[in-house]
């Protein structure tokens, strides 16, 4: 990678190359007549301490690569090495005990707590998975975890459902942190809410950062809060990534136009009004369906005959990577 | 399209099943005690006649081949010979069909269209006195024993008012058959006393099979209509002022149809099981009485034969209900 | 300008399992022809709530209107006979656009029997039924052969207006064979079919991608423009609001907070809940500032202005009393004790 | 756990069916416990009275006399142990087989799952009183004979339920993250799963009880029963054929014993689907 590793120290701490994961398209009969290409060739590289973005618009296959990564989907090409060790062929035992420094936050985090279990059980669970740590030093742990995230010791003894929606989502993030994880995966985190706790959300995601040394890869669809999370962002299309580069570098000069036309799509107060300006037309055609060459060419206001002929690859211009003939 | 794969889905999975259903039966059948053999043979005979009759039978070889040559058997459409009737179980069975058919049909359509105007009117009205009575009525539906059902009736309509037979199917001789089933046939005979006759006689064993597929069906568009009446679509009717009655019997009808179609298929089976007793208690020649008589004399082969026709009925019936459920939901995917 | 719609003094109750929540406390508003009025709030905050009650539907038995009135071209639409109510103002003088494009088509009938069975009801060519005339109900009822056929013609149109490929053929289709993006064109032109007085947009492109959602803004925002329709559009996401309204209403926990122009109201907010959600939009690169707290349960709402709680310039007058409306500027109007901008 | 128990007891205690559905069972229970206290005639168990048959109902005979002279209401009394013992063990046993398979089957995505779940749609395939007549025929009548039987064949309703709850589940975030979060299926099935599907079981299984007990006398009304003079209620009314319509009362009072106790799990089923699993709680209150 041309990316530049030489402001962070050590090595990646988690790199992908040529990640595929595919899924069996069937027709009526069970037969499988094709493949939809959710993941089709991503290289990446994660840097400890960084929160790197991962955007694109539903279908993109930005989350089907989170899952992947995370071992809920088993990559059908290409390597996953995290801490230096190949992940992606791990089965079993050996591949959940990658758990205990990869984890994944799910939408909402609330969600993911078993409605009936104690938030004590709960928190306690991690560690009784991952580590042999007698009761007692389970309990100092939970302990200090709950504070990390803000809540009052007294909720370890209530249900799930006896907490409020921005508790359980702390609670939530309590259990994936007792493990001290190295890399968060933390999918769609703000999507669905409102501004206000969004913005306490991405807070708290902050100051856990700080307080647990976290990496996160921060897979969102929403441009303006990657834009204020995100040290360097990678924008995704059909299963590929089109545009890789520091944030500050990507939104002013966004050099492929998908990128470009996302970046128009977003309402800017107080700026020109998308309504009079967004040119954009169509939609994203169907992942089982893939057009020939550049995956963007059937929308690109740009695109010209050898865009159909041959796919373009990544590239550097200018410190930023870009997947485009034409940038 | 999607509607013939579906079918080609299901066909596919008819041989399988009816394979295993066949070995289930076959293995219960003659691995369990009881030597039916002896029985033919009757109490006087030797223990070397009944060898003899054994091995005429096909008994003492192997399990394996003995299931080998019965489904060889079977698909020449030989089903055996009935060990008490000595005709071909087929045959037997056959001649027996349509009074079955009639009946289960009867109380099919009894509950179908009683039953699903009932549950969505229940819905509609809910927690209404109607709702309440027809809450009592299904939950006694699904509760009764159908035999006692048919007794009671029995005691009630034919001992004491005299309003219906007591039994049987017809007194005096069938219409000329055409289709074996006597509504049909004494219709397209013209001829009315035939019919009236058929039909009295139908009507206890027709309403005593029909009650708890009613309650059934009841339940579930009952259970539909609230479900769909909760849904976006509906809302976005309502807040486009579509009549009423649009909305209710057009939309959310055909909606909460698709999840009691397939109630409907699951519902034969239990009308079938239940034509066994009912046709028990009311003398109704069919093959669920062909099937009480073969087992109370060990006739296996009359088991073997009604479970593999009941089975097959079953599945038929069910390949017909995904058909139904296809058209009205032109989304339906197999799966 | 004589409004087309005003609420007065609208309070609306639900009822629970864990008690009575008072969704809607006293809202008013109002909408002249032609306007877009952008209805802002987090969720929960009684938009949704309030966009029903206009339209009649709210939940029967589970919701109550407590008071007021909602005057719509010199009806009072609570007090009318529903039936009338049915019949000529819902789907007709008021139409929907459904937040949820993908649960809003019924899946089972092709698109082309929903817009048709619409336009059977609701087409501008259809003279309102008297109510004598209704001896069978209406499921039986015929489409009369040559209305249909202009109705058909119309919904063509309709259909590339809103710029669905092949109208022809998209009739034919069922819901699920389109996208969102398509679904949502054809809900606006849905809406638009009847020739309708007011749109009530209910979060139309929340559940869209920001491309998708820009184009369907741009399509319903000249839509509306070029037909002077006016529209009640609620959205929590201030963006959107900003990209399509003419003036905003910001509402939170069933109270109003403040109405302005869309100018004023993004360049000078008066609210300090206004001032603190606009704070609380990512910004890039910068610090994040939330509002501490958490919206309160509408079952035990605070007393007096709803926000007090959380609001840095609450004072004791603030918890005794709902503050009334007061105006900051021309249609700049306010519900605090202790605007901002004013002192 | 308790609490949790005490929950859905109170909860129970709102809902008018379930409550009734609790009632008729307890009464069925006591019925069966203590028969030898309520019956008025014990020994009629096994004794032979020809001098009183079929006396209608009166003071001295609560429910009449049987063809034998027996008094019927006892022998109902002792024929409510009958029906509760073939309840019990038939949906135990049938929870102990199906239970299993179906967490295997739903939690695995394999060929293995497939064929078990192949096996118990081929037991679907056939009307259940149809393979259970066959089943029992072989067998010979006898009480076990029943029970087997019954089992045998109610065994695949439960398996398909787990099933179909466990792929669901599988679906949830709680279920999918517990696992990302390193959980090794055991302790993802057997400490989240299945006390997450738990409901659905009870509920299915308060339903199969009415539904295995109207089996039972369908078989012992077919003669394939436990044989006489077990006082099995099925049978009975199938004695009683002979001597309608002058002595109703004869074939009146088993059917009704059967109906309230089918009632009775059919109530208390229908009652515990509303508490415990909020997704098909019967509308109240909500639009």
């Amino acid at each position: 990678m041309t990316e530049t590793p030489a402001r962070y120290g050590p090595p990646p701490l988690l790199e992908l190359r040529e990640l595929a994961r595919h899924f069996p398209i069937r027709n009526a009969f069970g037969r499988r007549i094709g493949w939809l290409r959710a993941v089709d060739g991503v290289s990446l590289d994660v840097w400890p301490g960084e929160t790197l973005g991962l955007v694109g618009e539903s279908g993109c296959g930005k989350s089907t690569l989170g899952k992947t990564v995370m071992g809920i989907f088993t990559p059908t090409a290409g390597e996953i090495r995290f801490l230096g060790e190949q992940i992606g062929r791990l089965r079993g035992a050996a591949r959940r005990r990658v758990a205990k420094h990869l984890q994944y936050v799910y939408q909402d985090p609330g969600a993911s707590l078993d409605p009936r279990w104690k938030i004590r059980r709960l928190l306690h669970e991690p560690l009784i998975i991952h580590t042999t740590l007698p009761r007692a030093e389970r309990e100092t742990e939970v302990q200090t975890i709950l504070r990390a995230v803000g809540l009052p010791g007294a909720h370890l003894d209530l249900y799930p459902h006896e907490l409020s929606g921005g508790q359980q989502r702390r609670v939530g993030l309590a259990r994936i942190l007792t493990l001290h994880p190295r890399l968060v995966i933390l999918d769609e985190p703000t999507s669905g809410l409102d501004v206000s706790v969004q913005a306490s959300v991405l807070k708290l995601f902050r100051s856990l950062q700080s307080t647990f040394a976290l990496t996160y890869l921060f897979i969102s669809h929403d441009l303006a809060v990657v834009r204020m999370m995100c040290q360097r962002v990678a924008v995704m299309y059909l299963g590929r990534i089109v545009e890789l580069a520091d944030t500050t570098a990507l939104f002013q000069t966004p050099r492929h136009p998908y990128t470009q036309s996302l970046l128009a799509a977003v309402p800017q107060i107080g700026g020109r009004r998308v309504t009079q300006e967004f040119a954009l037309e169509g939609e994203p055609p169907s992942p089982r369906q893939m057009p020939s060459g550049c995956r963007f060419r059937t929308r690109c206001p740009i695109a010209v005959a050898r865009c159909a002929a041959e796919e373009p690859a990544l590239r550097e211009i200018a410190g930023q990577q870009v997947a485009c003939h034409l940038a | 399209m999607r509607i013939l794969a579906l079918l080609l889905r299901r066909l596919a999975w008819f041989i399988p099943t009816l394979l295993g259903l066949l070995a289930i039966t076959f293995v219960i059948s003659r691995v369990i005690p009881g030597d039916p053999v002896a029985l033919i043979a009757g109490d006087t005979a030797t223990p070397a006649q009944v060898e003899a009759l054994r091995r005429q039978l096909g008994l003492d070889r192997p399990l394996p081949v003995q299931f080998v040559t019965y489904v060889t058997q079977l698909v020449r459409g030989d089903m055996g010979t009935s060990l008490y009737t000595t005709r071909p179980i087929a045959d037997d069975l056959a001649s027996r069909l349509p009074a079955t058919i009639e009946l289960t049909l009867a109380a099919m359509a009894f509950s179908i269209l009683i039953g699903i105007p009932l549950g969505v009117v229940s819905a509609l009205w809910r927690n209404s006195v109607l709702d309440h009575v027809l809450r009592v009525i299904t939950v006694s539906g699904l509760a009764i024993a159908s035999f006692w059902l048919g007794i009671m009736l029995q005691l009630l309509f034919a001992m004491r008012l005299g309003w219906t037979p007591l039994n049987g199917r017809l007194q005096g001789f069938p219409p000329t058959t055409v289709t074996g089933l006597y509504l049909v046939d004494s219709v397209l005979a013209w001829d009315w006393t035939a019919f009236s006759m058929a039909l009295t006689h139908l009507a206890l064993p027709a309403a005593t099979l029909a009650f708890p597929a009613l309650a059934t069906l009841v339940r579930f568009t009952r259970a539909g209509v609230l479900d769909v009446m909760q849904s976006n679509s509906v809302l976005y009717e309502h807040a486009m002022g579509l009549p009423r009655s649009v909305i209710v019997w057009k939309y959310i009808l055909r909606n909460a149809l698709t999840s009691t179609v397939t109630q409907i298929g699951l519902l034969f089976g239990i009308l079938l099981a239940g034509a066994v007793v009912t046709e028990t208690v009311f003398d109704w020649p069919g093959i669920g009485t062909y099937a009480v008589n073969s087992i109370i004399r060990s006739d296996y082969n009359g088991v073997m034969g009604f479970t593999v026709w009941a089975g097959a009925i079953f599945m038929i019936v069910n390949v017909l209900v995904d058909i139904a459920q296809g058209f009205i939901d032109p989304r339906a995917r197999p799966s | 300008m004589a409004d087309l719609l005003s609420v007065r003094g609208l309070e609306v109750e639900f009822v629970t399992d864990q008690g009575v929540a008072r969704v809607l406390d006293r809202i008013s508003l109002r909408i002249a022809p032609g306007e877009v009025v952008g209805l802002v709030g987090e969720s929960g905050c009684g938009k949704t709530t309030l966009a029903r009650s206009i339209l009649g539907i709210l939940p029967m038995g589970a919701a109550r209107v407590r008071g007021g009135e909602i005057q719509f071209k010199g009806r009072d639409l609570l007090r009318e006979d529903p039936r009338v109510v049915n019949e000529e103002v819902r789907g007709r003088a008021i139409t929907v656009i459904p937040q949820d494009p993908f649960t809003s088509f019924n899946p089972l009938f092709t698109v082309g029997a929903q817009v048709m069975d619409l336009m059977k009801w609701k087409s501008p060519h259809r003279a309102v039924a008297a109510r004598t005339q209704r001896r069978w109900p209406a499921v039986l009822h015929r489409y009369p052969r040559t209305r249909y056929r202009a109705d058909r013609a119309a919904v063509l149109e309709a259909l590339r207006a809103v710029h669905l490929p092949e109208p022809e053929r998209a009739l034919g289709r069922l819901p699920h064979e389109f996208s969102g993006g398509q679904r949502q064109r054809l809900m606006i032109a849905m809406a638009l079919l009847p020739r309708p007085d007011l749109v009530i947009a209910d979060e139309p492109t929340t559940a869209l991608d920001v491309t998708i959602q820009a184009q369907i803004l741009r399509l319903l925002r000249q839509l509306v423009k070029e037909r002077g329709v006016s529209v009640l559009f609620t959205t929590h996401d201030l963006g959107t609001a900003y990209e399509i309204c003419d003036r905003v209403v910001v509402m939170y926990a069933g109270q109003e907070m403040e109405a302005a122009p869309t100018g004023v109201f993004f360049d000078r907010p008066a609210h300090p809940y206004t001032r603190r959600l606009l704070e609380s939009l990512p910004s890039p690169g910068g610090e994040i500032r939330d509002i501490p707290g958490e919206v309160p349960s509408l079952i035990a709402p605070p007393s007096g202005c709803r926000f007090h709680p959380r609001c840095d310039y609450a004072t004791t007058e603030c918890r005794a009393d709902r503050p009334a409306e007061r105006a900051v500027g021309g249609q700049h109007r306010v519900h605090c004790f202790h605007p901002l901008g004013s002192a | 756990m308790v609490s949790g128990a005490w929950f859905v007891l109170t909860r129970l205690c709102r809902d008018r069916s379930a409550m009734i559905g609790l009632i008729l069972i307890l009464a069925l229970v006591l019925c069966a416990l203590l028969a030898p206290v309520l019956a008025t005639h014990p020994d009629d168990l096994f004794e032979l009275h020809p001098a009183k048959r079929l006396r209608a109902p009166s003071a001295e005979h609560l429910m009449g006399t049987d063809r034998m002279g027996s008094d019927i209401y006892s022998r109902l009394l002792f024929g409510a142990r009958i029906t509760i013992l073939i309840g019990i063990i038939a949906v135990g046993a049938s929870l102990v087989i199906g239970v299993p398979i179906g967490l295997l089957a739903g939690y695995y995505h394999s060929w293995v799952s497939d064929l078990l779940m192949r096996v118990s749609d081929i037991f679907l395939a056939v009307p259940q009183v149809v393979l259970a007549i066959a089943i029992a025929q072989t067998l010979g009548p006898s009480l076990p004979n029943v029970i087997l039987a019954l089992s045998v064949t109610y065994w695949p309703w439960f398996a398909r339920l787990v099933y179909a709850e466990t792929r669901s589940l599988q679906n949830e975030v709680f279920v999918e993250s517990t696992a990302a979060l390193g959980a090794s299926p055991f302790r993802l099935v057997v400490l989240h799963v299945l006390p997450s599907i738990a409901s659905p079981i009870i509920v299915r299984a308060s339903i199969g009880m009415g539904f295995t007990i109207l089996t039972a006398a369908a078989l012992g009304f077919l003669g394939l029963g436990p044989p006489p003079p077990t006082p099995e209620w099925g049978r009975t009314i199938a004695e009683s054929r002979e001597f309608l319509p002058d002595a109703w009362w004869y074939a009146l009072a088993p059917g009704l014993a059967i109906f309230l106790t089918v009632m009775g799990f059919n109530l208390l089923g229908d009652g515990l689907r509303d508490v415990l699993d909020p997704r098909l709680r019967r509308d109240r209150g909500r639009g």
